[in-house]
């Protein structure tokens, strides 16, 4: 049997890693319980009036995103480091490129993209009005993308790190900010009436180049930390 | 000079609180940046005699106790 | 199937040295494992047999001096045994990661019960002991198909039978023309030539 | 050529010629640093708008300069450490980053300062300074993951990464902040935009600029003198240099 070409191979590790957050899929429901509570948060914070928080809504719902983003991107990697199936795929003569790749499709699938669905019930606690709710998932469901490909890349810097938590947060939130602007101005400019078509075009523009760029420093990122 | 008298020159008409401070300010962190390597080396290169002396002292022991 | 000439060797290391905190592991080591060929790599605690093993086999790409050249996708049994408590030994085997093809049930039953492990197949792995642990992934010999395996130190947390069924497989392994590299403290009672690389570990002068 | 990029590769020959360079570099770089202080505090005449305040100028703008290229320096030389192995670019890439996180230190205080005469408040979430704050971010992002390897290998490694994906980001982060600034505060006045400064004012600034680059270049090096000693005290050449120090 001849070993599986690209294709396959990343087709099947990411089965591999949808299987293994199915076997417990309460933990897919962290991620959106921290989102839902930091947005209960905010009420409490600035007052229930409702018209502030209208005001705030796009930029508050989109900096719990990227927090709850940031808190899951740390364990990407971890579980497969410790227990040394990370060394083996190291070995696998399939390009390392497309594998950490399919890592950050299915942690994005279990984490940003639930996110994206589940914000309208708590972007409508936040009074954002009705005709904003599509440009919200929308931008999410890019953002969310770009934002699991840059948390990928601190993942695999510091995943050989006994203490690294606390430092990725440190590392790759400067490289959050470019998406957290236009997200919440998509957004933004949603709640105003005007078109969010060039915010959304500029996300998308972000993202293809994540894409292409992140899964490199990703692969490189591993492979020094393995060696160490 | 623009500053006719000392005086002017402190007050710069009442600017000068701000300009000096941080004029001192960057002035400190530059002879810090300065220093730092400066005494980071010395200091390295101390130890490491100190240690090149104490294994001359060693090796010169061990041949006068073998003879 | 004779065990073909020496033809290009399925490993080479060229004139390794590696420094680890300030001690010298080993120097200008140079190392040629043909087809047929099986080589226990000895030496005491901490003498780097683990850090040369992962340099053999690419995980470690910096930090050291010299040059590997591996043509075969190498079969590597670390220190950690790369199961998933949440998955079942079957599933372990079958969603492996190390890139080779798809194995059958039926292998995968075969292997599980050669290791022993028959019984426990469908068992979530963090109900398993760790020599068990070992175990699955001992399995893998058995199912693998590649030529050159880098084993360390396969053998701990296995019971007498067990070493023994995996040293016969070791024999027939490399008289199939195969190649192995192994760390391990135990004597090898095995049928064919064993090459043995001894590390002495030195402090730089 | 190319034995002079290999030969770069060597310790010793480095550390020699880091020395050699310094000897008549620090003069320079002080000398320049007086007399464009001198010059741009005393000499020059006072801005019609802003007054006097307008001086911190010749601290703030050389500061933010050369701040951002000693990123780009850094990267590249984390770049050259990947792509060619060579042990010796890690080497200035670690001495890069702490004296360009202080530089944008200064510049980001000196900002402040300057922005309470001119707009009443210490902080003000101006385009420019707020992305000179994500810099400093950024520095101190690599400065902290270098110190939490303790194999200095795969830290200089795994800085050179890092470094690598912040200068692709640079840019991008920086046309983000200028346009999310415009879309919040279109009218108001632009702090830094370069009013056209006349030339009596501009050719200390130019000065200060260059010693500001000199002061990098010092202090850059410096830092690779220590941290080549650092690496490299168990050998030989060390040991030599270690000896004359002791007795000299």
């Amino acid at each position: 049997m001849s070993p599986p070409h690209t294709g396959q191979f990343f087709a099947r590790v990411l089965c591999r890693q949808l299987l293994l957050v199915m076997r417990r899929p309460i933990e897919m429901g962290n991620p959106l319980l921290f989102f839902a509570m930091v947005i209960v948060l905010f009420p409490l914070g600035l007052g229930p009036a409702p018209d502030k928080l209208a005001n705030f809504a796009p930029g508050l719902l989109w900096i719990t995103a990227l927090l709850s983003n940031l808190l899951t991107s740390d364990a990407v990697f971890r579980s497969d480091f410790d227990d040394g199936s990370l060394e083996q795929l190291m070995l696998a003569p399939q390009p390392l490129f497309l594998s950490s790749l399919s890592y950050i499709l299915a942690h994005w699938l279990t984490t940003g993209f639930l996110l994206a669905l589940v914000s309208p019930v708590f972007a409508l606690m936040l009074n954002l009005p009705i005709s904003a709710l599509g440009t919200l998932i929308l931008s999410l469901l890019l953002g969310t993308a770009v934002l699991s490909l840059l948390g990928g890349i601190g993942a695999a810097l510091t995943v050989g790190l006994k203490r690294g938590g606390m430092l990725i947060s440190l590392l790759i939130l400067p490289f959050y900010m470019p998406v957290l602007i236009f997200g919440a101005a998509a957004v933004q400019a949603a709640v105003t009436g005007t078109p969010p078509g060039p915010y959304l075009a500029i996300l998308g523009a972000m993202l293809s180049l994540a894409i292409a760029l992140a899964p490199l420093a990703i692969a490189t990122g591993l492979r020094i930390s393995l060696d160490a | 000079m623009y500053f006719n008298t000392v005086q002017a020159l402190l007050m710069m008409d009442g600017h000068g609180v701000y300009v000096w401070p941080a004029y001192l300010i960057t002035a400190v962190i530059i002879v810090m940046l300065l220093v730092a390597p400066m005494r980071r080396r010395s200091r390295l290169l101390q130890r490491l005699a100190a240690e090149v002396r104490r294994a001359e002292r060693k090796t010169v022991a061990g041949v006068r106790g073998g003879q | 199937m004779s065990i073909s000439a020496i033809g290009a060797p399925l490993l080479e290391a060229q004139s390794l040295s590696l420094l680890r905190g300030g001690r010298e592991l080993f120097c200008d080591l140079s190392l040629a494992v043909h087809a047929g060929q099986l080589w226990q790599i000895e030496g005491a605690n901490g003498a780097g047999k683990t850090s040369l093993l992962r340099i053999l086999c690419g995980l470690s790409r910096y930090g050291f001096e010299g040059k590997v050249v591996r043509p075969v996708a190498p079969l590597y049994l670390g220190h950690q045994p790369a199961v998933k408590a949440l998955l079942s030994p079957r599933e372990n085997l079958r969603w492996h990661l190390n890139g080779e093809g798809l194995y059958s049930a039926e292998q995968i039953d075969s292997a599980l019960a050669r290791v022993g492990l028959c019984g426990y197949e469908d068992v979530t792995s963090h109900t398993l002991s760790a020599g068990q642990h070992r175990r699955v992934n001992l399995a893998r010999l058995f199912l693998s198909d590649a030529r050159l395996w880098l084993l360390d130190e396969p053998f701990t947390a296995i019971d007498a039978q067990g070493v023994d069924e995996t040293q016969a497989l070791l024999a027939s392994h490399v008289a199939a023309g195969g190649a192995v590299v192994m760390t391990s403290h135990q004597k090898l009672q095995v049928t064919c030539e064993v090459h043995t690389l001894k590390l002495v570990q030195s402090l730089i002068s | 050529m190319w034995t002079f990029f290999h030969k770069l590769g060597s310790p010793p020959w480095l550390y020699a010629i880091a020395g050699a360079i310094l000897r008549w570099l620090v003069p320079i770089t002080l000398i320049a640093l007086i007399s464009g202080t001198v010059w741009g505090l005393l000499f020059t005449s006072p801005d019609f708008r802003q007054g006097n305040s307008y001086r911190i100028i010749y601290i703030h703008v050389p500061a933010a300069v050369v701040a951002l290229a000693g990123y780009y320096v850094m990267a590249i030389a984390g770049a050259i450490s990947l792509i060619w192995r060579m042990k010796m670019a890690d080497v200035v890439m670690k001495a890069a980053a702490p004296v360009g996180a202080a530089l944008t230190f200064i510049a980001l205080l000196t900002g402040a300062i300057w922005g309470k005469p001119t707009w009443g408040t210490w902080w003000v979430w101006d385009a420019r300074i707020t992305s000179m704050l994500i810099l400093l971010f950024l520095y101190l992002g690599v400065v902290a993951l270098y110190e939490s390897f303790d194999n200095k290998e795969a830290a200089g490694k795994a800085c050179a990464v890092l470094s690598l994906v912040g200068m692709v980001n640079i840019p991008i982060v920086y046309k983000s902040v200028d346009w999310w600034y415009s879309l919040h505060q279109p009218a108001s006045i632009k702090f830094t935009g370069e009013s056209t400064i006349d030339s009596s004012m501009l050719y200390p600034l130019l000065l200060m600029i260059a010693a500001f680059y000199a002061l990098f270049t010092c202090c850059l090096l410096m830092n690779m003198r220590a941290e080549l000693l650092q690496r490299e005290s168990r050998t030989q050449w060390v040991k030599r240099i270690a000896d004359e120090k002791g007795r000299g």
